[in-house]
């Protein structure tokens, strides 16, 4: 075992319930704990450990730091309570924040001090970012922001919102768009919550901009290079999708595996999906190995789709194996239901399949 | 070549079976409309806030609609083909109303020769036994349930008086329909045995609930659809999209192919309820639907996207509705893998 | 049993040998009875038996006659060594032909004395009819056709071509198309026979027109009226198709389901194409019903594709199931490539689908 | 947490495995030119027509393929990773010479300890015993055969020297692959019982068996790519039609599982040749090469229509090589359900 990973099992042990192990399921409630885990994890350094010291890390090489996240997820460590905060702005922030920007937000974004909203999708845009419609006019020292934003996780508890807004309407769709940093309590924004389908599914906000005065010095990255800011925002995570998924992969199968009275019909396809549960382990291996070895590799590219659809194969299996002849469990439809929102959020299995095709196989753009 | 003539079986195709009604589409008919004009879909998202609808039964018994498919001895009307076209459109409405699981029950006293006056204008639900308690599918305000067990190869028929028995609400994946748990020991009841394999005499059933299902797979298709046509992404309708189209027109197929097979089910009963033609069939029926319905509503959530997720849309009404009953009397694999292993030798 | 019935079997009596149900499979390579049995067909009309007595039926309602079509097919009959010309060509002949046409090919045609090859895939167009480019000019009392036809099945043996040809350019792609009977011998024509993948895959050619002069009075069906000759060929044969995939479903599983050491992973699957084959059946007659009954029904607009996909999935399985670990048995790979052919030929599955959902569903035409 | 650190197994990820090697790129771009100037795809062709091309296995043996994967003391250079990577480039190639069954024997023999100087110089072949006979897969010219039983949970290797024996062709779905039949009777061999179990002793000629087949099911999708590029139909490239697009992405995805089953499961057999983990990691990646190899070679010759039913295009020759080769050590169905019988509790 690397020293770090001894380390790591050592915080652990010191900030976490002597029973989380076995009980970790119902700490899953436990909010205290997950916002004083996420504040201990940025203090030790284990939140993000290939960052520097004081800003949530240790400096760990890449892959190290990989092993480190792996284990906790595989130890099903509390959850951080509003996940974007750390995996999408803040590397946002570090990559594309003024230092003034990185002195104000940084630390309470990791710290999970303050919650962010991400302002993307729009009703008539959906997951196609290039055609909003939301507009930031720039008037003296502020922008004016009016539109819509809709399917916004978790809004109505958020702090900050990394808005994209259009701010050159004469510019080629993608071109046009600036990332602004809006204080969710600004005069003129409404939230909305929308009910959703089940408690797997994380709660969704319409958010309303009417006149929103938004100070110019909140513009994260350059103006009019907001596309930029969401690509590389929404990349970051790449390897934590793939060991969510994996990890995803073995507590839908657990219980299928256990069940004593598992009919054999079924084999072939638990089968299956024991092949997928390593095939996305060992892809995100690769991708990883091939990143390290500086090689491009275009197999990076399916994680997303073969992790998120397999996920949702093996809880589809896990729900019809666990009905008893006429009950269905809650909790096995509640983690289906979740299993088909992955399919959905960011990038739908369609548009997966279009760039897999455009962008590794080469075939021309088009219907 | 004799031989050929003297070996095979004489089959003379009934087309006629197969020849659509115009009685049958005047029940679709006049349900769809009635279904309407009943209930709005908010009224089912209500039921899930601890709203019922007890109030839909008795127009539910007023039109007769439980009354199709029973003989005509007991007042009945129709066919077993009228009374799968009348669940498919309960399927297709979401009907927040016990009607499915009344004629599950009915469609068992029948086969087993226990239908009779009193039953047939109690309110019945399909039941199972499960240790010292009867779960009673949508039975929250059932009078009788009806539960039917294996027994070597034969079956046992048990019928239970549920009125003023105290019953636990349990809460259900589609709280529309919720079950109902009475302890065994309260509830008098009578048993009778059948001749007949289990599969036989939940055979009707068995296509009553592939008939609903069906219906909540054309709902989710046809939402689809409709979604597909409103749409736009990328400045096209999304319905236009290749992809969208093929994964549409896989998902019709899936729903006709399960048509077919309840349909072909629904005339062999007909026929004779106790065929095993019928009870094979019923079986592959059931199997057909749940997959189409899995697929359906699935695909309806998957093209609606975030959207697909809230109760703004239809979407979760009827994924909760097919994943809710896809398991009864059996779910797709374990259907087909039991008529796989009986199957030998020639197809038919 | 009904009549008709009692009669087809007293005659499959009187002209089969004595041992064919049996010993059918060895008389598939019996030309000689295959070419006796369809003149004793015509002659006796049961060859469609809903034509009119002398055209090879005798004036059955369409669904005895169907009944007794089935039957034939469920006997294994021996094939019509060229089956487009009772099942296409004769169709077409009797709609659109002249009397003179119809007096001198229909009975030659029907009773399986002069071959023909359908001249309608072309090197660019493939299943693409509309964007064909053989000409066919008008001269005097004559057309010149100059062009090449690809895929054509069995053109080295056949007397006769039914030819798609342009006769205007300057109408809309699928306006300016006529049929032509041309043939075969005429000066001008070079047949090349392609190799297929195996034997299970009818021949194909390869035929190319130099100058080939075709009398004026062998347009079939009016001038650029081709488009509606080749739509009404090709649907005429539809009861067929489900019946034909129907039996060859049973054909297909009955070794799977006949072997005692099936193993039971695979029951899910197999009765998933149990259920297939059901569904075949039952929709075919479903579709039939609406006809008969006269109201419109899209069933029938998926026989195809479900048919030609699942005896592809059945032929795949009995493939896998049939290989004894090491050793795929041939007879089962031929009749698996047969099922590769048949999503292909008479409309891929992909033309099939888009045709289902534009038609059937009501989307959009689009890519 | 205490208890969770405890109970959990430690587990230190070799990430150093998964990073590419110059040297498997070396050997890969090698062998790809090398086949490319040893044979053409008319060459393949004529082999179909009885004209096999003995000549192409010195070359082979020149070159020093048959070394790679092998120990050092045996003049062995190059990993099992190696080894998998030049497999797959002949199932690209399909290179009509006998590669594959020369290492599955090789690897076999390596894993029982039976592999020394003249074994490893001689040419191998992978084999069964059938009845009374022996089966030697793509064996016509092979000198020593080599078979692996089962016995009691435990297995047997059997060597068979078959120089001068004489053999049957036996006609395969793949010609240009022949099996060849000899009496069990006429052949000198040796039996060597071995402690692991069947699956164990051929996990490493399994994986072969998948790299070989990933090899095809790439050149497959390849060719379908290439072809949907170039080819027009309605006045648009096919490579530009949604649907044609996803079924290639989905071929890809397919193609990439198998392969990081197949490296997982030949750095699991580098690290330790009779791992449990290896052995299971094998047969995932045979099934999910098995799987790869059929859709692709399914879905290219259904892209290329008519032409890829002809032996105009080389689909014909990518599909019988996939299926004469998927059942090999069991089809994707069989390893697949087989795995999922043995697993209990725990993924990993």
């Amino acid at each position: 075992m690397t020293d770090s990973l001894t380390q790591f099992r050592s915080f652990l042990d010191t900030v976490l319930p002597d029973d989380y192990a076995v009980a970790y399921a119902g700490y899953r409630e436990d909010e205290d704990l997950r916002r004083r885990f996420q504040a201990a994890m940025f203090d030790e350094g284990w939140l993000i450990p290939e960052w520097p010291h004081g800003l949530g890390g240790r400096d760990l090489p890449r892959t190290e730091a990989l092993t480190i996240r792996i284990e906790g997820a595989r130890l099903r460590i509390p959850r951080e309570m509003n996940i974007q905060a750390a995996g999408v702005v803040a590397p946002a922030l570090r990559t594309f924040g003024t230092p003034e920007q990185q002195e104000r937000y940084l630390r309470p974004t990791l710290r999970g001090e303050a919650w962010w909203a991400l302002g993307m999708s729009e009703p008539d845009a959906g997951s196609d970012l290039a055609s909003l419609r939301t507009t930031a006019v720039r008037r003296g020292d502020m922008f004016v922001v009016n539109g819509q934003k809709v399917w916004t996780t978790q809004a109505d508890g958020s702090r900050w919102c990394t808005l994209y807004a259009r701010t050159d309407a004469t510019a080629p769709k993608h071109r046009g768009i600036s990332c602004l940093i809006v204080d969710m309590d600004s005069p003129g924004i409404t939230v909305r919550r929308i009910r959703t389908a089940g408690p797997s599914i994380e709660s969704f906000c319409e958010v309303f901009f009417d006149d929103v005065e938004v100070p110019a010095d909140q513009l994260l990255g350059e103006l009019n290079g907001g596309w930029r800011v969401a690509v590389s925002a929404l990349e970051h995570e790449r390897d934590m999708i793939w060991v969510h998924n994996w990890l995803e992969m073995q507590r839908a199968l657990a219980p299928v595996l256990d069940d004593p009275a598992r009919p054999s019909y079924a084999n072939e396809r638990v089968g299956r999906l024991l092949a997928d549960t390593e095939a996305i382990r060992l892809t995100g291996m690769r991708s990883v190995g091939a990143r390290t070895a500086g090689i491009y590799s275009p197999i990076s590219g399916i994680l997303k789709l073969f992790g998120s659809e397999s996920v949702q194969r093996a809880a589809a299996l896990a729900l019809e194996l666990g009905a008893d002849e006429d009950e269905v469990p809650l909790d096995r439809f509640d983690e289906y239901l979740e299993s088909m929102a992955a399919t959905i959020y960011g990038g739908t299995s369609e548009v997966q399949r279009n760039i897999i095709a455009e962008r590794v196989l080469g075939l021309p753009k088009g219907a | 070549m004799n031989e050929a003539t003297s070996t095979v079986t004489d089959r003379v195709i009934d087309w006629d079976a197969y020849i659509p009604r115009e009685e049958t589409q005047a029940i679709v008919e006049a349900a769809r409309d009635h279904f309407a004009a009943l209930f709005s879909a908010d009224d089912i998202r209500r039921t899930y806030d601890g709203d019922p609808r007890p109030d839909l039964w008795e127009p539910l018994v007023e039109h007769g609609y439980t009354l199709i498919g029973l003989p005509e001895e007991l007042d009945g009307l129709g066919t077993l083909v009228d009374l799968t076209a009348l669940l498919e459109e309960a399927g297709r409405a979401l009907l927040p109303a016990p009607l499915l699981t009344h004629a599950m029950a009915a469609q068992v006293l029948l086969t087993a020769g226990l239908l009779d006056e009193t039953t047939a204008s109690s309110r019945l639900a399909f039941a199972r036994i499960r240790g010292g308690t009867l779960h009673v599918f949508d039975g929250t305000d059932a009078d009788i349930a009806v539960a039917v067990d294996s027994a070597d190869g034969m079956s046992v028929v048990r019928v239970f008086t549920l009125t003023g028995v105290d019953r636990d609400v349990i809460p259900a994946v589609d709280p529309s329909r919720p079950f109902a748990r009475l302890a065994l020991d309260d509830i008098p009841s009578r048993e009778h045995a059948c001749a007949e394999h289990r599969d036989v005499v939940v055979a009707a059933p068995r296509t009553c609930v592939a008939a609903e299902l069906i219906g909540v797979a054309a709902r989710a298709l046809d939402g689809a659809i409709t979604h597909a046509l409103g749409r736009e992404q990328f400045g096209r309708s999304i319905g236009s999209f290749q992809a969208v189209k093929h994964q549409l027109a896989d998902a019709y197929v899936l729903v006709e192919r399960a048509r077919s097979l309840a349909l072909g089910s629904a005339v062999a009963l007909g026929a004779s309820r106790d065929s095993a033609e019928g009870s094979r069939l019923s079986r592959l029926a059931k199997a057909a639907a749940g997959d189409a319905a899995a697929q359906s509503v699935a695909l309806q959530t998957q093209l609606l996207g975030a959207m697909g997720l809230t109760f703004e849309s239809d979407s979760p009404l009827a994924v909760r509705r097919a994943r809710h009953t896809i398991p009864l009397l059996g779910n797709p694999g374990e259907l087909y893998a039991a008529v796989a292993a009986e199957a030998l030798g020639a197809v038919r």
